[in-house]
């Protein structure tokens, strides 16, 4: 591990990885009982990219992210009781209902709408830091993406006008080496989005093995020469999506990856190795504390109640 | 193979959709399917697994996420003589291949003069429901109709998603063909030996003389049901399939509501610049002085699709909402009627997780 | 400033798009343009020439050729606050766009149930004649119309090309401003204070009783040319100009054909699900059982563009033949005339080299 | 220059560099009369780049090209007669009137019809070369393509799957430096199309000067490595526009570039060097032969006539 020493952040970061972990377990639990009428694309096993990243935030930075974005939402503050009654698709959802899942907000936190269309929001990404930068602001952007989102052309023109114009925005590329069931090597012939970034001249470094310590202090790096005007960075975090592409299932029937590759990142588990790390009193209080906000959230959530019919027509248009 | 076929075999539209693909295939190996996810577990919902156990991996394989430069490989392969067929598991990803499809796929036949021709068939299926939400769930004919040069299928029935993929296959011409998730699962009489649906030909479904309703995609399902529920007042529909909808057997319609003088037409997308606004258009054209005939329009609300089941299901029109507007017409506008109807199965059995 | 104003001043239409958009910048700081050449030494037609020698190279700039990601760029800077101006050379490009307009802008106020706006104008240049051809002639309004969530706006005169960019700046949604380079020389008279006029109404521009005939962009030229062909013959056309495409002023529309009992819609695009077919589809909703009407409908022929004059002479509607179509539909659809008219002459003396 | 001595060899670079030169020349002397009303993309500068690739070429070798297409068509081969008669809008063009300068044909001798949006024929030319491929056919193809066409997206993703299906193709970015009137320095943090072709682990190779003997000899060991199965190669060719970027006219008076920089690639003019490599007779009578077929093709198209009326609605649909 790296030099992490100071206790209070540890513990901010085991209740940050802890909570999204079971939040998306919460989740699976309730599935089946069809109150969450959503495609969820769970975080499970992915919790130290948002985590690591958005622990060297501040709360006016802004993050763009994905359908995948339940980690992102939480890491960066988002509010738990609206998330979950989005995905129940109620009243009090962050978006009143009208999203779901794939459609998280919470703008006063800086978590902008995550979008079910690949690639879409890292153009938009650079055009929000575009405007940070025209308005000389301190902010900066974090543009969250699966590695899958890097066979899209619109990424390159997004990376190539980021660099050419200097903008305070940090890339990442979360890469869980598959899109859907499609392994990256089967989508590029060599799996190198750092290299890719490089020819923009984005200093881009990759970071195996999701290692929450190592993401945090490429993060806090990257964040600080980003601020200081030093124009846009890449980060790859190797990272591995434990259940299935969406839903609430495992998926080692549709044998499109190894159970032994799952299970060697399984072995990695950094919500385990980071708990181990506390001591089993903070570590309790912590779990405690999280479960029963949780355990809230979703009360909330189940008592919210649904949009009615006017509902229906509301905010098409912005006056 | 044998010359025992059964001749009422069912299969489900999925079902239909791979048989079509498979056994034009192995008629002609210039046929190659890809997109993303195609050769995975799943299959595309069946309609294209393992064909690359059967055919090779060269004609059937996934792709990068690149929908745009798929489009143009499509169309070159197509210069070159094969006959691609593109896979999209939602409709909304056609966006990022418009640029493709409008400006180089629709208009490369007229604007070398016939040198080339450019036989690739896109595949678009509409999600809806478990909140597939404002980007899962669009349908686009309207794009393609509006746009000299490139053909436009819709079909709702096993036996058209395998007759008219066939076609689809065999036009010379660039062709859109447009499924429905919400259709997969119905099955239906499909005869085994393969077989063109001649494109350009609406299917009258049901006889009836008080009002023409004309459904698209899945809301065939819904205009059929809507039929049944009219019965129960006297009412007798028309549902006419227009199937292909570039081009547009108007003739089929415009005899229909010559005949019924009123006319619903229901898509399954918005009205505005939409398939229903093109029929009213073309029969207020071919029927005035002629005829006069009520008229209304029914398709998705007009909002971006929301994701709870609420706003949802008012979305959407449905047999219930179907029927009521057809009652409306014929009765006259202030007339209303509330029939006793449940979610159709196929939605609400419809469990996700996707 | 000064209180002593030209109030007969006259402006052509590109110059008062600049005058807009000069003014606006001065307003609001958000304000900013960009595009492929906007700040290169013609200026987009004159558009936007030097507005960077006045704001600042980050108010008015050039961007690489990436349609796409800058339309993303585009509303990620509105959802940031600011009010970004995207200009193209041709609507056509804009068939890259669509993703990021019609998947992300058109439906993020509404997907996030008001939490965002996205206020962003897309200027379209439709391109016409020396052999512009299938790419770069077309005009995708109906698109947008299709789609909930997004503004369209064709001004005709340099009047509405002022006011209505500056409303479409000012709107918190997302515009798409289409304007025709066939227009860009036409003079008329322009306040010089900055005004906004108000989105979702059409002009009437002359009043007649015998047939309604609805322009867009360019047509409107035409059809008022067409006006005063049918004077000649005692037929009084009432030509209106919806200026704004989404929302559509059908109220204005059917007030009329309601007294003329005639509508010819002239389109600047194809018909085939387009703004007439909408216009059509409307007044047979709203007129039935109050008042029977003649109809018809002109836009591009059903072919993709061609490059040489004789064909795209044929290709466009222009003022003798929307007169003829007028004319039929007033005396009898058997009726034909002669009119003498010459090509107009913002055509005629069009002389490229582009 | 290279060890290039054949005198055979020599004499077909040099006719096919003054054809193409003297047919643009043409051009711009008949063009004030009107009778071309098409926006013509001139070659003028940059004819060493199809010459030199073409000269490799075999006829059922297959080439997509742009808007700018005139030295393309004829270096490949393309009728001279039919482009001039399509210039004029006439019956006998290379599609019979309906397309313009921007969208030359000769399918004959493998000339795809070029486009007027930047960057459209890049997958088209990947697309036809994975069907070479998956037909085992002995051809390959050539993809050209202006330096702005690597601004977009889809170039990229072109790149990325033509590698990953190691497909018969050569790309060919005829880097001219401009993009209309924008320095491709202005739209790129760096100008670096060969790096980043390389990412896709794509061998790639820069040409400086438009030097005619080198694009062919880089040209010719691309294509042999290509027919040989090794997947694709990239080569830039840095070269010149010497006119607008459209019309026939000169652009001095614009002031986007610098007279200096033109002035030194004129100077470079590769029609001028070949030509004096040459002797003096052997010079003369490809002049005389090419002056005489190009008088002859104008001859042609202006004695065609238009299309009539009932060509308007032909072949928008193919049976
Ligand atoms: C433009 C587009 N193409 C295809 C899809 C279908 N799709 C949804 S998620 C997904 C996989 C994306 O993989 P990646 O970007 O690596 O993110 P991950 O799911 O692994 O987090 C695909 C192909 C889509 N939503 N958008
Ligand atoms: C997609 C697209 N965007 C913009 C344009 C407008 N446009 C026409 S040519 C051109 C410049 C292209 O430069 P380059 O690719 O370097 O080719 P060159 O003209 O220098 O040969 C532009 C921007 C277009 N035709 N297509
Ligand atoms: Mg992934
Ligand atoms: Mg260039």
């Amino acid at each position: 591990m790296t030099n992490f020493t100071d206790t209070a952040q540890l513990e901010s970061i085991y209740r940050s990885l802890y909570r999204i972990r079971r939040v998306e377990e919460k989740i699976i639990e309730v599935y089946p009982s069809d109150a969450i009428k959503s495609p969820v694309h769970l975080s499970i096993g992915q919790e130290s990219v948002a985590v690591g990243v958005c622990s060297v935030l501040k709360p006016d930075d802004i993050a763009f992210g994905t359908y995948r974005g339940h980690a992102l939402y939480l890491a960066k503050g988002g509010d738990l009781k609206r998330m979950i009654a989005e995905l129940y698709g109620k009243r009090d959802g962050s978006a009143g209902g009208k999203a779901g899942s794939m459609h998280l907000i919470d703008i006063g936190v800086g978590v902008m709408g995550t979008s079910a269309i690949v690639a879409t929001t890292v153009p938009q990404a650079v055009g929000y830091a575009f405007a940070l930068k025209s308005r000389k602001s301190k902010s900066i952007v974090v543009s969250f993406f699966g590695e899958g989102a890097m066979d899209e052309g619109v990424s390159y023109e997004s990376l190539n006008f980021a660099a050419l114009r200097k903008l305070p925005i940090l890339f990442i590329c979360e890469n869980n080496h598959y899109a859907i069931y499609s392994h990256v090597r089967d989508r590029m012939p060599e799996p190198n989005p750092c290299e890719r970034a490089g020819v923009f001249k984005i200093p881009a470094q990759k970071i195996e093995h999701g290692d929450t310590f190592k993401i945090r202090a490429a993060s806090e790096k990257a964040v600080d020469k980003i601020r200081a005007g030093g124009g846009p960075r890449f980060i790859e975090c190797m990272t591995y999506r434990w259940r299935d592409h969406v839903g609430p299932e495992e998926d080692r029937r549709w044998k499109y990856r190894s159970d032994a590759e799952l299970d060697e990142w399984i072995k990695r588990d950094e919500v385990a190795r980071i708990g181990g790390m506390l001591g089993s009193d903070a570590r309790r209080a912590i779990e405690r504390e999280v479960d029963a906000e949780i355990a809230e959230a979703f009360a909330f959530a189940e008592k919210s109640s649904f949009p009615g019919p006017a509902e229906l027509g509301t905010n098409v248009f912005h006056a | 193979m044998s010359s025992m076929r059964n001749s009422n075999r069912s299969l489900t539209y999925a079902q239909a959709l791979y048989e079509a693909t498979r056994q034009e295939m192995e008629r002609d190996s210039g046929v190659f399917v890809f997109g993303l996810g195609v050769d995975d577990p799943k299959g595309m919902y069946g309609t294209t697994l393992d064909l690359h156990k059967l055919f090779g991996a060269d004609r059937n394989f996934d792709t990068p996420l690149s929908e745009d430069a798929m489009t143009g490989v499509a169309i070159g392969a197509a210069l070159a003589g094969m006959r691609p067929i593109h896979v999209h598991q939602r409709m909304d990803f056609l966006l990022l291949c418009l640029n493709q499809l409008i400006n180089i796929a629709a208009k490369s036949s007229y604007m070398f003069n016939g040198a080339v021709s450019v036989p690739i068939v896109v595949r678009g299926i509409i999600g809806r429901s478990w909140g597939q939400g404002a980007q899962h769930s669009q349908a686009l004919h309207s794009y393609f109709m509006h746009v000299p040069g490139i053909k436009v299928v819709a079909p709702a029935t096993p036996h058209d998603a395998k007759g008219c993929l066939i076609a689809a296959i065999r036009d010379n011409n660039p062709v859109v063909f447009m499924e429905h998730r919400m259709l997969y699962g119905n099955a239906g009489i499909v005869p085994e030996e393969p077989f063109a649906t001649p494109l350009g030909h609406a299917r009258t479904l049901t006889a009836g003389d008080d009002v023409t309703i004309v459904a698209i995609s899945h809301m065939v399902v819904e205009a059929l049901r809507a039929k049944h529920l009219l019965e129960e007042v006297g009412i007798a529909a028309e549902v006419i399939d227009p199937v292909t909808l570039a081009p547009l057997d108007m003739d089929t319609i415009a005899a229909s509501v010559e005949r019924t003088g009123r006319i619903l037409a229901v898509d399954n997308s918005w009205t505005m610049c939409g398939t229903s606004a093109e029929i009213l258009a073309q029969l207020t054209e071919r029927l005035q002085g002629k005829r006069q005939f009520r008229a209304a329009r029914m398709g998705y609300a007009p909002v971006p699709c929301p994701t709870t089941k609420p706003l949802e299901n008012l979305f959407y029109p449905n047999a219930k909402t179907i029927a009521q507007r057809a009652y409306s017409l014929v009765k006259g506008n202030g007339a209303s009627w509330d029939p006793a109807v449940s979610e159709a199965t196929e939605i609400s059995e419809f469990k996700g997780p996707f």
